[in-house]
C-alpha cells in the first residue's frame, strides 16, 4: 500500500493544515489588539491580554489550582474504582454484564443535561452542592467510564495468567495485585489518568450546576468569554487550557513510559 | 421532598419574613455598627452577569480594594446570568438549603418579578442602609418601581441604564430617528443591521423600544399580563420587525446571541449600527481604540426604553450582613460617579442629585463623557420607562413565535 | 457463583457512584417532566407538559435540528477521518502523526473550537477576509453564513474538527493492525485499489466506523456548548432548548425543560444500547 | 496457463534502522515450463516472499523482467495479471462466507451472480468442502482454510499459481496430506506454479523443478534429485540437513580423506570433502577413528554424534552425523571405525564458506528456519 504519488502527502498536508491552522490563529488572537476587517493580520499587536492574565484580577493562580486540584483528584478517584471495575469486566464473566456494560458506558453519551439538574438537588440535600467534594463527586460520572474502559481493555490484554502464577508462587492476593498486575498496568493507568484529567477539565455544565460559581475552572472562564466576544482574552485563556492539558498529558506519557521501562526491568532481574 | 416539609419551611420563611418587616427598620437603623461588625473579615459572594468586562474590572478593581481597606470584607464576583442563579436559588429552596452561597445579586425585571412570587429574596433590606437613606428618593418611579412592579425594599438601586444606539457615521450617514427611519436604513445597508435575540437583555429591550415606538406605551400599560391580548396589542410591532427581517444581517435567520456580540461586530465593521443598554458604551470603545473615531450615539425621537438595575440579597444568603455593607458601598457618591465614567463603565447614577453636596455633586461633574455619546439630559428626556416585568417573558415569547419563525 | 460475587464486589465503587449519581441524578429530571415538583407546589403527576412540548412549534424543529447536525457532523467526521487514516496510511506518516492527531481533538475542549470555528469561519473571519482579498467577495455580506446559520454549519465544523482526528486515529488504528495481506489477496485475486477497499477493507472497518459514528452522534446530539455559543437563533438545538427552558425565571416552566431532558435522555440511551451493540462487534472482529 | 520467466530480477528495501538499503534479490533468474511446479527452497526471510509479489505485482522489482508467455507484464497491474498469490496464513476475508471467499475473484470482474455460484460449487467439490459453503472462515480448521484459499485462487482461473509456505502453519500431518492434496490438484490443473518453502523434504517430493535461494541469489536450480545430490557448494548442500565436512587432498590423479583413498579427475590441491549422513557406515572398533558421542532414535534410523580423531587438523568438522539403520545398536562411548564409498565423495574448494553445525541436529534446522 505504500506507493508513491505526490498527491495523498499534499492531500495529507491540507488535512493537517485544516485541523491545525485555527490553533495557529488562536495564538495570533491572543496579542491582537484591533484587528479590524479585512486585514489577513491584525492591525496592531499588544501583550495587554497576556499581562491581564497575570494580574491579580484576572485570577489566574485559584483558578489555576482549583482547576488543576480538581482534575488530578477526579483522575486519581476516578482510576481508584475503574481498576477493579475494570478487572471484573476485563477477566470475570458473571450474571447481569451485559447491563453493567451499558450502565458504565452510558454516560459517555448521556450528556450532563441530563443528570446535572437532578443531582443537583441530590447534592442540595447531602449539603455538598456548591462545593469541591460535590464538583469533584459529580465529574466522576463522566470520567468513570473512559478509565472504566481503556482499563478493562488492558485486564482483556493482560489476562490474569501472571497474577494466577504469582499466586502459585506463593503471593497473596495483595502481593500478586501489588507487585505483578500493578506494574503491569501501570502505563495504561498512566495514558487514561491523561484522558481523565481532560475529560474533567472540560466540564462546564457540570462545573456550573454543581459549584454553583463558587468551583472556578478554565472551562467556567473560557465559555463567558467565547460567548461574549471576548476573543482576545479568550484567546488567551483558551491557549492556557491547552497548555495545561498538553503538559498533564505529558506528564503522564512520561509516566506511562517510565511504568514501561520499569517493567522491563522487572521482568530481566 | 414530602408534602409536610413544604408546609413546613413555608411557615417558617413566613415567620422570618414577618419578623423582618416588623423589625428591620428599627433593628438596622439603630444598629448598622453591629452589621458592620458582623460582616467584617467576611467572604461577599457578588453574583451577576459576568459579560462586561468593565463592570468586572470596576467591581474587581474600585469596588473590592475599597471594601477590603474600610470593611476587611473580600468580595468575590461570580459571573452567572441571572436565570442561572434564580434557578440556583430555586433548587435550594426545594432542598431547604439555608446556607446558601450568594450574597449580592444583579437583578431587575421580570427576574427580580419572578424571584419576589417565589419568595427567594430577603428582605426588606433596602431602609437599613445609611446611603440609601440619605442618597436615594426612595418614592421616585425608578427606585420604588422595577418594571412596574414595587420593589418594596428588596431590592436597591445600582445603577440606570437605557437604550441607546450608535452608528459609523462614515457609513450610516443619517441617524434613524424611529422605526421608518431604521427600516429606510436597512434597506439602504441590507444585512449591516441587526440586533440581539431576546431574551438577551438589550434585544429585549430593543424589541419593546420598537414596541414603544409604534404602539406606545400608554396603550400597553393597562393591559393583563395575558398573551392573547399582548399579542393583539403589539400585532404593529411585529409586523414591522417581519417587514425589517429581510434587510438584516443574515436577513433575519439569525441573531446574535448577545450585546457583546453586536459590539464585536461593529468593532469588526460588520455591521453599521449597534445597540447598547450601556449608554455610555461607544465612547470608552472609541478611547481603547475598537471603535471607529466616527461612532456616534442617539436614541429615536419619542425615545428608547430605560431602566433601573438593582442589588438584591438571596432569602438564604449566609453573609446577609456582609451583602448590605457591600450594597451601601455602592451607594456612596464615590462609587456612583467611579462607575458613571465611560472609561470605567458608563453606567448611570442612581443618587438623587439634590441631596449631594457640592464636592460630591463635583465628583459627577468631573467626568468626561467622551465623544459620540448623546447629551444626559437630553437622553433622560426620551427615557421610556419600561413595561411591566411580567409582560417581558410574554413577549419575547410573542417576538419568538411571530418574528423568528 | 464465586466469581461472580467477586465480580460484584469489585464492581461496587464504581456502580455506586454511577448508580447513585448517574441515575439519581436522571431521576428528579423524569419526575419534574410528569409536573411532579413538590418544592413550586406541583405534586399532580400528568403529561400534560409532554402534550405541549411535542405540540409547541419550536420542539420539533429543534429535535431535527439537533439529529441533523448530530448525523452530518458525525457521519462527516468518520467519511473525512477514514479518509485522513488512509492517507496517513499510504504516506507511511501514521506513526509520527498518530500521537499528535489523537491529542488535538482530546485536549482541546468544545468551547475552544468553537472559538476556533469563529476566527476562521464567522463573515468577518480568516476566511472571509482571505476571499475578500482574492476579490471572491467584496463585503462581510458576501461571505455565506457559515457560523449561526440554520443550518448550524458552525456548529458541524466545530464536530467535524473535533471529530475527524478522532474516526482518523480510530480507523488508522484498525487499519493497521489490518492483515495486508487480506488487501492483497483481494488484488491479486483481480479487485481493482477501489474493489480492494470496497469489498475487503471497508467491511472489516465497519464494526469500528459504527461504533465511532454512534459515539459522536450521541457527542453531537447531547452537547450543550456548541450550538448554545454558535448555534442559530431558531431553531434551536435541542439541549440549548432545554437548557433555556431551565433558566426561565418561572420555576413552573421547568418541566417543559425536563420533558427535553427526558427526550435527549432516551435517544441518548437508545445511542448507548447501539452503541455496546456495535462495540460488541468490534470486540468479536478483532 | 503460462510458462512464466524472471529474468535478472533485483529488489532492495530501504532500511530504516541501517542507513544503506538492504538488498533482498539480486539478480536472480528461473524459468518455469507451463505446467510444472518450480519450487524456491530457502531459509525464511523477506527474499522468497519478495520474489512472489514481484511475480503477482505486489512488488516491483528495480531491475530486471518478470514474463509470461515470453510476454513482460511488468506494466500489468496486480489486478490484471493473473497470477495468484496463495499466502501462508491463508488471509480468507473474515466477514465473507466460505462460498463468497471463492468467488471473491469472479465478483470483481463482475461476473454474474450465477456464474460465481457455479464457479464456487465447482471449486468446493474441487477441495471436497461443498459442506463448508455458508460457514464463515473463522469457524473453519487450519487446512480447510488452506483448502479454501487455494479454491479462491483457483477459481480465478489465474496463469500462475503463487504458493507462500502454503502449509507451513499446519501440522505434520495435516501438512502432508494438504501437500498430497495440492499436488494432485496441480496435476489435474495442470497449473503453472511457483511454491516456496523452507522444508526441503517438501520441496524435494512436491517440486518438478528445485531452486535454492540464499541471500537474494538463486544457488542452483536443476531437478530436485539433482540438486540432492549434486551441490554446488556446501551451502547447497546444507539446505537438505547436516552434512559431514573433512579435509580431503588430491595429488596426481588420487584423493586420500580419512575414509582412504580413491582416484579423483579433480586438479591437485587440497579440498574440503563432503558425505551425508547415510553415505557414511559404521562399525564398532574398539582401535576406530571415532567414538560415539550420542545417539538418536529417529524411526526408521538411528542418528549417531561421532566425535572423529582426524578433526584436530582444522578444516573438517568436530563432530559427524551418521544415520545407520536399526541393527547392532552402538552404546554411547564406545569406539568406532567409519568407513564410505570414497568415490562417493563430494569434493568442495578448501575454501569453501561453511558453517560448523551447532550442538544438536535441531537447533541446526531452527537455524535454517
Amino acid at each position: 500500500m505504500k506507493t508513491r504519488s505526490p498527491f495523498a502527502p499534499l492531500l495529507l498536508f491540507a488535512f493537517l493544515t485544516l485541523l491545525l491552522l485555527p490553533v495557529l490563529v488562536l495564538l495570533i488572537w491572543s496579542v491582537a489588539r484591533s484587528w479590524p476587517w479585512p486585514s489577513l493580520l491584525p492591525a496592531a499587536y499588544s501583550a495587554a491580554e497576556w499581562k491581564s492574565l497575570f494580574s491579580a484580577s484576572s485570577r489566574l493562580v485559584p483558578v489555576l489550582l482549583q482547576s488543576v486540584l480538581l482534575a488530578g483528584g477526579v483522575t486519581l478517584l476516578s482510576l481508584a474504582a475503574s481498576v477493579p471495575a475494570a478487572k471484573a469486566l476485563g477477566l470475570l464473566s458473571f450474571p447481569g454484564k451485559s447491563v453493567v456494560e451499558m450502565l458504565v458506558l452510558a454516560p459517555v453519551i448521556v450528556p450532563p443535561l441530563s443528570y446535572a439538574p437532578g443531582m443537583h438537588l441530590l447534592f442540595l440535600r447531602l449539603g455538598i452542592a456548591d462545593s469541591f467534594a460535590g464538583v469533584l463527586l459529580a465529574h466522576l460520572v463522566p470520567c468513570l467510564p473512559y478509565g472504566i474502559r481503556i482499563l478493562t481493555n488492558v485486564f482483556r490484554a493482560l489476562g490474569d495468567r501472571l497474577e494466577m502464577q504469582a499466586r502459585v508462587l506463593g503471593a497473596s492476593p495483595a502481593q500478586a495485585f501489588l507487585h505483578v498486575t500493578l506494574p503491569l498496568i501501570a502505563p495504561g493507568m498512566a495514558s487514561a489518568g491523561g484522558l481523565l484529567f481532560i475529560v474533567s477539565l472540560s466540564q462546564y455544565l457540570l462545573t456550573f450546576f454543581l459549584g454553583g460559581g463558587r468551583i472556578v475552572t478554565l472551562s467556567m472562564v473560557l465559555l463567558p468569554l467565547v460567548k461574549d466576544g471576548e476573543r482576545a482574552a479568550a484567546a488567551v485563556w483558551s491557549t492556557l487550557f491547552i497548555a495545561v492539558s498538553l503538559l498533564f498529558c505529558l506528564l503522564m506519557e512520561r509516566a506511562a513510559k517510565r511504568c514501561a521501562s520499569s517493567r522491563d526491568t522487572f521482568f530481566l532481574s | 421532598m414530602t408534602f409536610r416539609s413544604t408546609i413546613r419551611t413555608k411557615c417558617c420563611m413566613l415567620l422570618i419574613f414577618a419578623l423582618f418587616f416588623a423589625a428591620a427598620p428599627r433593628l438596622f437603623a439603630s444598629d448598622w455598627g453591629a452589621v458592620l461588625d458582623a460582616s467584617r473579615g467576611t467572604i461577599v459572594n457578588f453574583y451577576g452577569w459576568g459579560g462586561d468586562p468593565n463592570v468586572n474590572a470596576w467591581l474587581d478593581t474600585f469596588v473590592a480594594p475599597r471594601l477590603k481597606e474600610r470593611y476587611g470584607i473580600v468580595l468575590n464576583r461570580v459571573g452567572m446570568g441571572i436565570g442561572e442563579v434564580l434557578n440556583k436559588l430555586l433548587s435550594e429552596k426545594a432542598a431547604e438549603k439555608t446556607d446558601g452561597v450568594i450574597d449580592v445579586v444583579w437583578i431587575n425585571g421580570e427576574n427580580f418579578f419572578a424571584a419576589r412570587r417565589n419568595d427567594l429574596l430577603f428582605g426588606p433590606f433596602t431602609q437599613a442602609l445609611p446611603n440609601f437613606r440619605e442618597f436615594v428618593d426612595a418614592a421616585a418611579g425608578d427606585v420604588a418601581f422595577d418594571f412596574g412592579f414595587p420593589t418594596e425594599g428588596y431590592e436597591s438601586p445600582y445603577g440606570k441604564a437605557q437604550l441607546v444606539f450608535f452608528r459609523d457615521t462614515e457609513r450610516l450617514k443619517e441617524a434613524p430617528g424611529g422605526h421608518e427611519e431604521l427600516l429606510e436604513a436597512a434597506k439602504k445597508h441590507p444585512g449591516t443591521i441587526t440586533y440581539p435575540a431576546p431574551p438577551d437583555f438589550t434585544g429585549s429591550a430593543f424589541v419593546r423600544t420598537v414596541v414603544c415606538d409604534i404602539v406606545g406605551r400608554e396603550a400597553l400599560v393597562s393591559l393583563p399580563a395575558d398573551k392573547e391580548a399582548l399579542r393583539k396589542a403589539v400585532a404593529p410591532a411585529m409586523e414591522f420587525l417581519v417587514a425589517l427581517k429581510p434587510y438584516l444581517w443574515m436577513r433575519g435567520e439569525s441573531y446574535p446571541a448577545s450585546s457583546s456580540q453586536i459590539k464585536n461586530m461593529f468593532a469588526d465593521g460588520e455591521i453599521v449600527l449597534g445597540m447598547s443598554y450601556t449608554p455610555f458604551l461607544a465612547p470608552g470603545r472609541i478611547a481603547a481604540g475598537e471603535f471607529p473615531e466616527s461612532t456616534e450615539s442617539f436614541v429615536f425621537e419619542k425615545g428608547t426604553v430605560g431602566n433601573t438595575h438593582f442589588l438584591a440579597i438571596p432569602f438564604n444568603a449566609s453573609n446577609a450582613s456582609g451583602a448590605m455593607v457591600v450594597i451601601n458601598e455602592i451607594l456612596t457618591p464615590e462609587a456612583q460617579a467611579s462607575k458613571y465614567d465611560p472609561a470605567v463603565w458608563g453606567d448611570l447614577p442612581v443618587l438623587e442629585y439634590a441631596r449631594l453636596s457640592s464636592e460630591e455633586r463635583a465628583l459627577f461633574e468631573s467626568v468626561d463623557t467622551g465623544k459620540g455619546t448623546v447629551p444626559l439630559d437630553f437622553m433622560l428626556r426620551r427615557r421610556v420607562p419600561e413595561l411591566p416585568a411580567n409582560f417581558i417573558p410574554i413577549l419575547d415569547e410573542i417576538w419568538r413565535e411571530t418574528v423568528l419563525k | 457463583m464465586k466469581s461472580a460475587l467477586r465480580a460484584y464486589l469489585l464492581l461496587t465503587p464504581a456502580l455506586l457512584v454511577l448508580g447513585a449519581l448517574f441515575l439519581g441524578g436522571f431521576a428528579p429530571s423524569l419526575l419534574q417532566s410528569f409536573g411532579y415538583f413538590p418544592a413550586v407546589g406541583m405534586t399532580e403527576p400528568t403529561l400534560s407538559f409532554y402534550r405541549e412540548v411535542f405540540g409547541g412549534r419550536e420542539f420539533l424543529p429543534s429535535l431535527l435540528f439537533s439529529l441533523r447536525i448530530a448525523f452530518l457532523s458525525s457521519a462527516g467526521a468518520v467519511v473525512f477521518g477514514t479518509l485522513l487514516a488512509l492517507l496517513l496510511l499510504r504516506t507511511g506518516r501514521g506513526e509520527k502523526i498518530e500521537g499528535a492527531l489523537a491529542a488535538i481533538p482530546v485536549i482541546v475542549p468544545h468551547t475552544v473550537a468553537v472559538l476556533l470555528v469563529l476566527n476562521l469561519l464567522a463573515r468577518t473571519g480568516l476566511l472571509a477576509r482571505l476571499l475578500f482579498a482574492s476579490g471572491f467577495i467584496s463585503s462581510p455580506d458576501g461571505m455565506p453564513s457559515l457560523v449561526f446559520d440554520r443550518g448550524g454549519l458552525g456548529v458541524i465544523a466545530v464536530y467535524l474538527w473535533k471529530g475527524i482526528p478522532f474516526a482518523a486515529v480510530v480507523v488508522y488504528v484498525v487499519l493497521r493492525n489490518m492483515n495486508t495481506r487480506l488487501w492483497e489477496s483481494a488484488t491479486v485475486l483481480g479487485a481493482s485499489r477501489f474493489q480492494a477497499f470496497r469489498y475487503v477493507v471497508l467491511p472489516l472497518l465497519l464494526p469500528s466506523l459504527s461504533s465511532t459514528f454512534v459515539l459522536l452522534f450521541g457527542f453531537s446530539f447531547g452537547a450543550f456548548e456548541a450550538p448554545f455559543l454558535i448555534g442559530p437563533t431558531f431553531p434551536r438545538a435541542l439541549p440549548v432548548a432545554a437548557y433555556s427552558a431551565y433558566i426561565h425565571p418561572d420555576p413552573t416552566f421547568r418541566p417543559y425543560s425536563m420533558v427535553m431532558v427526558v427526550v435527549i435522555t432516551f435517544i441518548a440511551m437508545l445511542l448507548v444500547y447501539l452503541y455496546s451493540f456495535f462495540l460488541a462487534g468490534e470486540e468479536r472482529a478483532s | 496457463m503460462a510458462n512464466l520467466e524472471l529474468r535478472n530480477i533485483s529488489k532492495s528495501f530501504s532500511s530504516k534502522r541501517r542507513n544503506a538499503p538492504e538488498t533482498v534479490l539480486s539478480h536472480v533468474s528461473l524459468a518455469v515450463p507451463d505446467g510444472k511446479i518450480f519450487c524456491l527452497l530457502g531459509p525464511s526471510g523477506i527474499g522468497k516472499s519478495t520474489l512472489l509479489k514481484i511475480v503477482c505485482g505486489l512488488l516491483v522489482p528495480e531491475e530486471g523482467d518478470v514474463l509470461f508467455d515470453g510476454e513482460s507484464v511488468l506494466r500489468v497491474p496486480v489486478e490484471r495479471r493473473g497470477a495468484v498469490l496463495v499466502f501462508q496464513d491463508a488471509s480468507l476475508f473474515p466477514h465473507l462466507t466460505v462460498e463468497e471467499n471463492i468467488a471473491f475473484g469472479l465478483k470483481m470482474r463482475g461476473a454474474s451472480r450465477g456464474e460465481q455460484r457455479q464457479v464456487a460449487a465447482e471449486m468446493l467439490s474441487l477441495v471436497e468442502m461443498e459442506e463448508c459453503a455458508r460457514k464463515l472462515p473463522g469457524e473453519i480448521s487450519g487446512g480447510q482454510k488452506q483448502r479454501v484459499a487455494l479454491a479462491r485462487a483457483l477459481a480465478v482461473r489465474p496463469r500462475i499459481l503463487l504458493l507462500d509456505e502454503p502449509f507451513s502453519s499446519l501440522d505434520a500431518r495435516l501438512r502432508r496430506s494438504m501437500r498430497a492434496f495440492m499436488r494432485a490438484l496441480q496435476r489435474k490443473t495442470g497449473i503453472t506454479t511457483l511454491l516456496v518453502t523452507h522444508d526441503w523434504e517438501e520441496a524435494l517430493q512436491d517440486s518438478d523443478i528445485l531452486g535454492l535461494l540464499f541471500d537474494g541469489k538463486l544457488l542452483q536450480t536443476g531437478a530436485p534429485e539433482d540438486v540432492f545430490s549434486n551441490p554446488v557448494s556446501p551451502r547447497a548442500a546444507d539446505f537438505f540437513g547436516v552434512r559431514n565436512y573433512f579435509d580431503v587432498e588430491v595429488r596426481d590423479g588420487t584423493l586420500s580423506s580419512p575414509f582412504g583413498s580413491a582416484p579423483a579427475d579433480a586438479p591437485d590441491g587440497r579440498y574440503l570433502g563432503m558425505l551425508r549422513p547415510d553415505q557414511i557406515a559404521l562399525l564398532p572398533d574398539a582401535g576406530g577413528a571415532g567414538s560415539v558421542l550420542s545417539a538418536e532414535y529417529g524411526g526408521e534410523r538411528i542418528f549417531y554424534d561421532i566425535v572423529p580423531s582426524f578433526s584436530a587438523n582444522g578444516c573438517g568438522w568436530s563432530r559427524f552425523r551418521v544415520a545407520a539403520s536399526l541393527e547392532g545398536r552402538l552404546r554411547e562411548g564406545e569406539k568406532v571405525s567409519m568407513s564410505a564409498r570414497c568415490d562417493t565423495i563430494r569434493l568442495f574448494p578448501a575454501e569453501s564458506d561453511r558453517r560448523e553445525p551447532r550442538e544438536t541436529e535441531s537447533s541446526y534446522e531452527q537455524d535454517l528456519q
